[in-house]
């Protein structure tokens, strides 16, 4: 792949057909985790993965249209993170081109980074919409405890988010990370758009 | 010697459509094919004899022990049930680690799983494989990889559910052979099959399903030559007896070569 | 006329090592059915994407040769432009429904949308085929919601409303239940008795010797053989490539039942009837 | 056969508009909530989306949805009512902890806020058919590859969920325990995902081919097969709500 078309939109068919499927593996892997009652939601391992596969462009799309597909399925609430799954695709996919997908290590710091973004995306939206908060048991205690210590309110959401995303983007970058390895060529190379016909 | 036996069984997925009432079946040593159309109860059957399901009344039971509380989990040592669709199992890297996954769960060593997983290969014919990634390989390749899988865990009875779908020549014969040798050891075999020509060629008992309700069930030999019945569930004769049959001859041809020597006698 | 021309094909997929199909070179004439046979690994599959274009368009890899439809050079035409000469049916009847489309009616109309054809149209070609693969009752249904027979009805009727030259069907019955299969078959049936040119890979040799009018025999991704189905059934070789003949050709071989002037065995119940009689 | 949207198939004038109008509802009367940022102008936009739900005839429907925000709602009334850091005016105190007016106050935007957003889209997806929607989104230029691409998501997922039950079916055929220690049921997770990413990239590659076959990637210009739908009073009430919302920003500036 060259530089251009990482970023490149004009789109194979495969690609374009791996976006549902992405979103049916975000759901299923949200649906799987809750009923092994796992502390962990695992909702963005199809996005992680179109974007380990496809790209940015590819994972971001993927990002967006789950947001607003369960936006007009179950709960309205979650479109207005779509531009947090648009950023967790983006950099996964910048990330995984750039090479940081080569060995557990490195899909650990992608993973960290990766939720470090979705909570700096999520941190304006947060304060935007509902004064900081995130509507999580968790996040919410952590950004009470930071706002009766007198932290800045944007501050606390930070960390409210922070509480929120890191644990479960290393967790899910890291099972993607580790079905990604194991994935043979014969179903990776359909998304590549770099391939050339070798005349023979 | 394994029986299982099935005893009044109720089944229904929603309060309105029933798929079984009352059925009573039992397998013991001969090897069997379910056959029967789409929808006419074949793979809830044997998932609830696997206890996938449970029926809302009836008993189940392997030589007399009742299996009705066993989850299917808790069956896995005794009962191995090959699904049709290899798809919905396979997660491993290589071919070997996906063999050794169901002995590994059911309390088998690593030493005894791999060797167990080696010798189900090679009966299966992919030994030269163990190192591949199964998703390199074809569906029909795949679909034996799940037979492996399955054949490793090494269980008292072995189901198949079609498995001779999208399988070759070659294909059919392995699974042909592998049928014939578990039958040798002593294990208790049940298929669902669509296709009429493998059923006829080798399976003792054939019993046939429709809507739920067992409407055939006996001796292979003497359940193919029922034209009449057989279309009331939408199947069609294997081709031997439909040759036979179109020559005029309505004794009971299940195999080849049964028809070859009673065709060269009258010559 | 020839549609088809395949001449010295070669190719093999990106990141192996080994030729999928090695110098394949023949035709097929219009109004032609053509049986391909051979076991899994022969290249059955690959040739018919080679065929449709999917070969080297979609999956790229190494390629020569040169493969002419309806006289489009495959390799240099969009898939877009050839699925409008040749379509392609395979397996799983599941993943031919587009997923986008709540009806079958509106099913069938996916490609002729893409097509660009004009609404007015549309509605006439749409029933036409319908009818034509028995599913017009179904219309108003979801896809997903027919079973595996019906849908792969709607997958042929959706490729047939494009109206191409050569319909391909890969395996088309392999998952099927038997009532399904027969259903399909009727229309297989139906469609080279109306002079489509079909190709078709399957693993019942009995349905091959029943419609096809010449067999290919690929073995390894080489052409082993090209001819009749009762000279390609004849051949006593024929397991080496991991083909077993029709029931009825096999027991002719065992009983020596065969045509007296040509000496090749007869592929179907009646032909072997007719000359049973004979003798 | 379940198609997963919300969509409430009923005869009311809201389900009879243009789905573009109702979209521009959504944003316009989000956007009013912070024009105009006092209690009583968002009650009243949230009266006016709770009317709209009523003569659409989904107000019912509506409830549910609402329910699933319950939490976050519960959640700014407490964290706001004792935590804000304009808190000064007493109002109650349950032990140490003391509930203020001024944290109230900013709770009650942010809950009017949360439940004009939830209604004005549960209007929105209440009463539009999704395939309707992108259609005309389409129409409007949207590519029609993400159109499909939404399309078949609603009727991926029911399959996938299907596929989801024969493969925990496959597993515990082979064994694995899906109830147990939270060991026990981690460890489960890997043979369940897998599969179902295994087996959707695979199917993938085959819808892709189906989709090749019926002239997906066509540089020809799309056809469509329904007619489009005409919508009366469509300029008519796009203009009012975008007057609305002028109307809104000229008070907040000049007012």
């Amino acid at each position: 792949m060259n530089k251009n078309s990482m970023w490149s939109l004009k789109l194979s068919t495969a690609a374009i057909v791996l976006i549902p499927a992405a979103i049916g593996i975000n759901y299923i892997g949200k649906l799987f985790a809750s009923l092994l009652r796992l502390p962990l939601w695992l909702d963005s391992i199809g996005t992680v993965l179109a974007s380990m596969l496809a790209g940015p462009v590819i994972g971001a799309a993927a990002g967006i249209i789950n947001n607003i597909i369960f936006g007009i399925t179950a709960d309205p609430i979650s479109t207005v993170y779509a531009i947090t799954s648009a950023a967790i695709g983006i950099t996964v996919g910048v990330m995984a081109y750039k090479g940081w997908i080569a060995s557990v290590q490195k899909a650990v710091v992608v993973g960290l980074v990766t939720g470090f973004v979705a909570a700096l995306v999520s941190t304006p939206l947060n304060m935007i919409f509902w004064g900081g908060q995130t509507g999580n048991i968790w996040g919410d205690a952590f950004y009470t405890f930071l706002i009766s210590n007198d932290i800045p309110q944007w501050l606390a959401s930070f960390g409210d988010s922070i509480v929120v995303d890191v644990p479960d983007k290393v967790v899910t970058v890291l099972i993607s990370y580790f079905i990604f390895k194991g994935l043979p060529n014969s179903l990776t190379n359909i998304y590549r758009q770099d391939s050339e016909i070798e005349v023979i | 010697m394994n029986r299982f036996k099935l005893k009044d069984i109720a089944f229904s997925y929603s309060p309105d459509v029933s798929i079984f009432e009352g059925l009573d079946l039992t397998f013991d040593s001969q090897t069997t094919a379910i056959v029967g159309q789409n929808g006419a109860g074949k793979t809830t059957l044997v998932k609830i004899m696997k206890g996938l399901l449970k029926p809302s009344k009836g008993t189940l039971s392997i030589d007399g022990e009742s299996i009705a509380d066993q989850t299917a989990a808790q069956l896995a040592k005794r009962v191995g049930l090959v699904f049709q669709n290899p798809n919905d199992q396979i997660f491993k890297t290589n071919v070997l680690e996906e063999v050794m996954f169901g002995p590994l769960n059911i309390g088998f060593s690593r030493f005894e799983a791999e060797k167990g997983a080696r010798e189900a290969l090679k009966k299966v014919g992919l030994e030269s494989k163990v190192s591949d990634n199964p998703y390199d390989l074809s569906l029909s390749e795949r679909k034996l990889i799940a037979l492996a899988s399955i054949l490793a865990m090494d269980t008292e009875m072995v189901i198949f559910d079609e498995p001779t779908t999208g399988q070759d020549f070659a294909g059919k014969e392995k699974i042909k052979a592998i049928i014939n040798e578990l039958k040798a050891e002593g294990k208790l075999i049940l298929c669902i099959l669509h296709d009429m020509d493998f059923a006829a060629d080798v399976f003792e008992r054939t019993v046939v399903l429709n809507q739920g309700e067992v409407i055939l069930d006996g001796q292979t030999r003497d359940v193919f030559p029922e034209k009449n019945v057989l279309e009331k569930a939408y199947l069609e004769q294997p081709y031997v007896t439909q040759i036979a049959q179109a020559l005029g001859y309505n004794d009971s041809f299940i195999h080849e070569s049964e028809l070859v020597a009673f065709l060269n006698n009258k010559k | 006329m020839s549609v088809i021309e395949v001449e010295n094909l070669k190719y093999r997929y990106p990141d192996t090592t080994t030729l999928v199909l090695d110098d394949l070179s023949f035709s097929v004439e219009k109004g032609e059915c053509l049986g391909i046979v051979g076991e899994n690994t022969a290249g059955k599959s690959t040739l018919c994407y080679a065929l449709a274009g999917l070969v080297p368009h979609f999956y790229k890899g190494a390629y020569g040769g040169k493969v002419t439809v309806n006289g489009l050079v495959v390799r240099e035409h969009e898939i877009a432009t050839i699925v409008e000469n040749i379509g392609l049916v395979f397996e799983n009847p599941f993943s031919q429904m587009t997923g986008a489309k709540q009806t079958v009616y509106g099913e069938v109309a996916f490609g002729l949308e893409n097509m660009g054809l004009p609404r007015k149209n549309m509605h006439t070609r749409i029933e036409k085929y319908l009818k034509l693969l028995d599913v017009y009752s179904v219309k108003d249904k979801n896809p997903f919601d027919l079973s595996g027979g019906q849908m792969q009805r709607v997958a042929i009727a959706s490729v047939l409303a494009m109206e191409p030259e050569v319909l391909i069907l890969d395996e088309p019955t392999s998952q099927l239940d038997p009532q399904g299969s027969k259903d399909v078959f009727k229309v297989i049936e139906q469609l080279t008795g109306k002079g489509m040119t079909i190709i078709l890979v399957e693993h019942k040799m009995e349905q091959i010797a029943q419609y096809a009018d010449r067999v290919l025999l690929l073995h390894e991704g080489k052409q082993i053989d090209l001819d009749t189905p009762e000279k390609i059934f004849s051949r006593l070789d024929l397991k080496e490539f991991g083909v077993r003949p029709p029931v009825v050709t096999s027991i002719a071989q065992a009983l020596t039942i065969r045509y007296p002037d040509t000496q090749l065995y007869p592929v179907t119940i009646q032909e072997f009837k007719r000359l049973e009689e004979m003798k | 056969m379940n198609t997963m949207t919300l969509y409430v198939e009923r005869n009311s004038p809201i389900h009879r508009l243009d789905p573009l109008v109702k979209l521009l509802y959504v944003a316009a009367s989000i956007l009013l909530t912070y024009i105009l940022p006092e209690p009583l102008y968002i009650g009243g936009i949230l009266f006016v989306t709770f009317l709209l739900l009523i003569i659409g005839k989904v107000f019912r429907n509506s409830l549910p949805i609402v329910t699933l925000s319950m939490f976050l709602i519960f959640s700014l009334v407490i964290v706001q009512g004792f935590f804000h850091p304009d808190n000064v005016t007493e109002l109650f105190a349950i032990g140490p902890l003391v509930f203020y007016e001024e944290g109230l106050y900013v709770a009650l935007v942010l809950v009017m806020r949360v439940l004009v957003m939830v209604g004005a889209f549960s209007l929105l997806i209440l009463t539009t058919a999704t395939d309707e929607m992108v259609e005309r989104l389409i129409k409007k230029g949207m590519s029609p590859k993400i159109g499909h691409v939404i399309l078949s998501v609603l009727q991926l997922i029911p399959q996938m969920r299907a596929t989801m039950v024969k493969i925990t079916d496959a597993q515990r055929s082979r064994g694995v325990e899906t109830e147990g220690d939270l060991l026990t049921r981690v460890k489960a997770f890997f043979p369940l995902i897998g599969p179902v990413v295994l087996n959707s990239l695979n199917e993938t590659k085959e819808r892709s081919i189906a989709l090749e076959m019926r002239g997906f990637d066509s540089p020809m210009k799309k056809t469509f097969l329904n007619e489009a739908k005409q919508y009366p009073h469509n300029k008519l009430i796009a203009g009012l709500i975008t007057g609305i919302v002028i109307l809104g920003i000229v008070w907040r500036v000049f007012g």
